[in-house]
């Protein structure tokens, strides 16, 4: 296996030649060069992180010379793009959903509490939207939102001293495909690495399912994902083919899809 | 169509657990350990562990909505329910949760998820020997399961000395039993330093010393299969 | 004045820090030191054994029953030693009426597991006739007043209290089977060894020695220490915490050997006292 | 029975040795006759607790031991009542009585309520809104009259036991006596008011007029024990002055007796 060389107890090593590789809690990452980083913890998504400045994502903490590991996963990085110094992140197979400011997720609406709505989004706390935070909706014009209905929504507010906090319009006020989920179709859970796995920019899964039949697929942050094919017998494959993908190799996937294809 | 299908996956799950599944092999002076993750399908994490013919199952939740009741400001309110294999909990196992309990809070960063609640639910599956030990492996690699956010790992260890003053490592229930004392130890995977102690029977100061830095060294053989479990498990990811 | 307790109420921990970085304590003791220990024997007369340990502010009294029960089938030769602790909520308001809490169940737990590894008392001693009759000694250790450094007090009381039982004389009756309790003539309990803790804070890697409640909700982690005369430990317990070294744990035996010797003089100078032969 | 499995168990059963004293009969007490209205030493003490807002224990020389403490004002679950709440809990060690052990989880809910029911004349419960005021009782050893010198810990109320045995009614019977009394009677004065805040009576205790003879003894008994509580508390709140806004609500109500006065 490729880890026997790295000592168990994470002895120190230089954050470069981890990248890809599996990194446990406690690990220390040394980052050479990178002294000028202050202790501040920063979020992945925090807005306009400096010029040249290291960002230290999910998984990381700023501690001792470098970095310290708290999840256990694969340790992943961007290189220093536009205006960031790079970024350095710990993918894992993480099911607890935790929010994050930005991050688009399907909620439950659980209660109607005066002027906002409580939304569970799968973590520790339920969320709040406010009814005005819709798409045309004003004090008169009432969006038309019932207890049970699934939304799709964004986080404005969300860390964790705060009651997270969703909204269904964009900066501008648009809807952009935020809102009221329609009736019907399949809600699932699945692990928190898979959807990001299936929003990654050109993901094989959603290209090889796309050859299938056409449906509609919504993918929320929080692990859930909800899907809506012409007939619910279609629906029920497409779930259960992304379900299995959790444990799939690329290879596997392809058989079953191509199974599922000759009927 | 659906049937066929459903064979598709039957097929799917089989290979899913031979692939998950890690296997220590045999390791000097420690029984052999197996270990998978995530196979409950409920829990946010969870783990079984088997060091020998102990085994253990952990079910991990969290962070999730906490009581009113139990909530803390400024951190995570963490509980381990430790469940016997027959019978209800009593005061034996109750203060094995708290040891459990107390230990993970010192490695879990519960202040990263204040107001909620991490609840480890361990399950004794088979009691043969080094048993608190292998409820704390079990619990560290739920919660690594679980992705909560960590210092460090620990892991757990026995040490059983005997009448003449030698010691085993991961005894069984029968050498337990022969046993003239018998430790057990957690042990943090950044420093090696002892986070829990617990002790049956009575030792000499020279031997606790030699049976923490036994422990010591047998702790690195665990977490090097910590290791080599995670990576199994991201290898095909 | 004013300004050090709003300073103490606001930021317990910084506050705490304060003092231990000039290596003294909040109520003026240095990091070694307890508190004042006495102990009153004999108090209970309706107990058969009983102790009162006052350690600083903390207050626990443990009074001994003994009764008569059947060995267990597989252990016909031995009785019973059964320990509880209560934390009623009388001695502090973190503690609510009903059946004990968790750490009551520890702190009882803790106390039946030194009774096991230092073999006090030899089960084998409490048996009265093989197979049919057995003394139960039920210890309840009973907390009046909290203030930390809880299993100490209760290790305490629970040896004196030990050493002040007397047992009455119990013969067998040849025709009945029977057994004939003679209540004019008593006899102490065989005491193999005299097991005393020392409880330790662990204030990130300082050690602090009996510590008070308000310094145990503040430690990030506990230690006990339970060692007998031969300076053998019977339990070296540490329910998780701060991580320590095998040099800091070796420093914290010696300080656990000598505060046995404190405690074995004073429970040796009660007794005296109390039965001047 | 259901195992307790909050408690290190022990044997299922067990009795108490009492049972096998030899000669079979209790000991035959000398019994000494004694004046009938005579009290029992008494020592009490307040403030002994360092966790508790205000605390006391009593002591009769017959050998009842009862430690008292007062927690509180806390806010008080449920709907917000105008009025205060007292919980009052007694508690009787496992070692305290002679013979058999008592089970630990057994508590004395009908003496917990006598407490209760005395201490509401005496609290001025109007005073706490929404707030709830926990009482607890530990019974440290028996030796008769528990109740009495439980109420006897909180200064208004001082309090008096007695039992009848054949005609005449003995005032604060020990443990001895009260076993072979066929009733009793607890009475709890609120002295400064003279009137009866607490009255338990049990047995048979034959014509009323009995009755109402006890009552008066009981009431004389109470008189008396007043001056002796009040002198511990006074005691007390001197060597505590400049606590004395702690010194639990017992003191702030001295105070307003002082003042009712």
């Amino acid at each position: 296996m490729l880890a026997r060389a790295v000592m168990a107890d994470g002895g120190a090593c230089e954050a470069q030649k981890r990248i890809g590789r599996v990194v446990m809690p406690g690990e220390a990452l040394l980052l050479p060069g990178h002294a000028e980083a202050d202790g501040e913890r920063l979020r992945l998504a925090a807005n306009g992180p400096q010029k040249g400045r290291l960002v230290c994502g999910p998984g990381l903490r700023r501690g001792g010379e470098g970095l310290l590991v708290t999840k256990c996963g694969l340790l992943r990085y961007r290189g220093p793009g536009s205006g960031s110094g790079g970024v350095y992140w710990v993918d894992s197979q993480q099911r607890r959903y935790v929010p994050v400011k930005g991050d688009h997720v399907i909620g439950i609406v659980t209660a109607k509490a005066g002027d906002i709505f409580k939304v569970d989004v799968g973590g520790s706390e339920q969320a709040s939207l406010s009814y005005l935070a819709f798409e045309g909706a004003t004090k008169r014009n009432r969006p038309n939102v019932q207890v049970g209905d699934l939304i799709y929504g964004q986080f404005i507010i969300a860390n964790k001293d705060m009651e997270p906090e969703m909204v269904c319009i964009d900066s501008s006020g648009r809807a952009n495909g935020m809102g009221v989920i329609g009736q019907d179709g399949f809600l699932f859970k699945v692990s928190l690495g898979l959807i990001r796995k299936l929003l990654a920019p050109d993901c094989e899964i959603i290209q090889d399912l796309g050859q299938l039949y056409p449906f509609e697929l919504v993918l929320g942050m929080n692990g859930r994902i909800w899907v809506k094919a012409k007939t619910i017998q279609q629906t029920l494959i497409v779930a259960n083919v992304l379900e299995a993908c959790e444990h799939m190799t690329a290879e596997q996937r392809k058989q079953v899809v191509a199974k599922v294809l000759e009927n | 169509m659906r049937k066929r299908y459903g064979e598709a996956r039957g097929w799917i799950g089989a290979m899913e657990t031979e692939q998950k599944k890690c296997d220590s092999g045999d390791l000097p002076s420690l029984r052999r350990i197996v270990c998978e993750q995530g196979l409950l399908s409920r829990p946010d994490g969870s783990a079984s562990w088997m060091q020998g013919d102990t085994s253990v199952l952990a079910g991990v939740y969290g962070p999730s909505e906490v009581k009113v009741s139990k909530e803390i400001y400024d951190k995570a309110t963490l509980e381990v329910m430790l469940r016997p294999k027959v019978g209800l909990p009593g005061v034996y196992e109750r203060s094995r949760e708290q040891m459990i309990k107390k230990t993970c809070e010192a490695v879990v960063l519960g202040t990263l998820h204040p107001r909620s609640s991490i609840t480890i639910v361990l399950q004794v599956i088979t009691d043969a020997g080094s048993l608190l030990a292998s409820c704390l492996n079990a619990a560290c690699m739920g919660l690594m399961d679980a992705g909560l956010p960590m210092g460090s790992l620990f892991c757990g260890v026995t040490c059983a000395l005997d009448a003449d003053g030698n010691f085993t490592l991961d005894p069984t229930a029968k050498q337990e039993k022969e046993a003239q004392t018998v430790l057990t130890f957690a042990i943090d995977s950044i420093e090696k330093k002892v986070l829990m102690s617990s002790m049956k029977g009575t030792c000499s100061v020279e031997q606790l010393q030699q049976c923490v830095a036994a422990s010591q060294r047998a702790a690195d053989t665990i977490f090097q299969f910590y290791r080599d479990s995670a990576c199994r498990k991201y290898s095909k990811w | 004045m004013a300004a050090a307790s709003g300073f103490r109420t606001v930021e317990p921990v910084e506050y705490y820090r304060r003092f231990l970085k000039e290596n003294c304590r909040p109520d003026g003791r240095d990091l070694g030191e307890f508190r004042t220990t006495t102990i009153n024997i004999g108090s209970i007369t309706t107990a058969d054994g009983s102790a009162l340990v006052k350690l600083g502010n903390t207050t626990v009294v443990c009074g001994i029953k003994a009764e008569f029960a059947a060995p267990l089938a597989d252990s016909s030769n031995k009785g019973y030693i059964v320990p509880n602790v209560d934390l009623p909520p009388l001695c502090s308001s973190r503690f609510r009426p009903g059946p004990p809490g968790e750490e009551a169940q520890a702190a009882s737990q803790f106390v039946a597991d030194v009774i096991e590894n230092s073999q006090v008392v030899m089960k084998e001693d409490l048996c009265i006739v093989d197979g049919k009759i057995a003394w139960v000694l039920y210890c309840d250790i009973i907390c009046l007043d909290y203030d930390g450094n809880l299993l100490d007090a209760c290790m305490c009381a629970f040896l004196a209290a030990l050493r002040n039982v007397q047992l009455p004389a119990v013969t067998i009756n040849e025709e009945t089977g029977l057994a004939e309790v003679n209540l004019k003539e008593k006899i102490p309990l065989t005491i193999r060894k005299e097991p005393v803790a020392t409880s330790f804070i662990l204030f990130d890697t300082v050690m602090i020695v009996d510590p008070t409640a308000e310094e145990e909700d503040l430690a990030t982690g506990m230690l006990t220490i339970v060692t007998d005369e031969e300076g053998k430990l019977c339990s070296v317990h540490k329910p998780g915490g701060s991580a320590l070294t095998g040099a800091k744990l070796q420093d914290c035996i010696s300080r656990a050997t000598a505060r046995y010797k404190e405690v074995k003089k004073l429970i040796d100078k009660v007794i005296k006292s109390v039965k001047p032969t | 029975m259901p195992l307790d499995h909050r408690r290190v168990p022990g044997p299922e059963e067990s009795q108490s040795p009492l049972l096998f004293v030899a000669g079979g009969a209790e000991e035959e007490a000398s019994e000494a006759r004694r004046d009938p209205s005579a009290l029992q030493p008494l020592f009490a003490r307040v403030s002994l607790l360092s966790q508790a807002k205000g605390s006391a224990f009593v002591e009769l020389s017959g050998g009842t031991k009862v430690l008292c403490a007062v927690y509180g004002p806390r806010e008080a679950g449920g709907g917000g009542e105008a009025r205060g709440r007292l919980v009052c809990e007694f508690r009787r060690a496992p070692f305290a009585s002679r013979g058999a052990r008592r089970k630990p989880s057994e508590r004395d809910p009908a003496l917990a309520q006598a407490l209760q029911e005395a201490l509401s004349a005496a609290v001025r419960l109007g005073r706490y809104p929404r707030a709830q005021l926990e009482v607890s009782a530990l019974l440290l050893e028996d030796g008769g009259s528990v109740l009495a010198a439980a109420l006897s810990l909180f200064d208004l109320v001082s309090a008096c036991a007695l039992c009848r045995r054949g005609g005449e009614w003995l005032l604060q019977p020990t443990e001895e006596e009260t076993r072979r009394a066929c009733a009793q009677l607890t009475v709890a004065l609120l002295p400064s008011l003279n009137q009866v805040a607490g009255l338990l009576g049990s047995g048979e205790g034959g014509p009323p007029e009995s009755w109402a003879q006890a009552l008066r003894l009981g009431l004389d008994g109470c008189q008396r024990l007043y001056p002796l509580l009040r002198e511990s508390l006074l005691r007390a709140a001197k060597a505590h002055l400049p606590l004395r806004n702690l010194q639990l609500k017992r003191g702030t109500l001295l105070h307003r007796v002082l003042q009712n006065k």
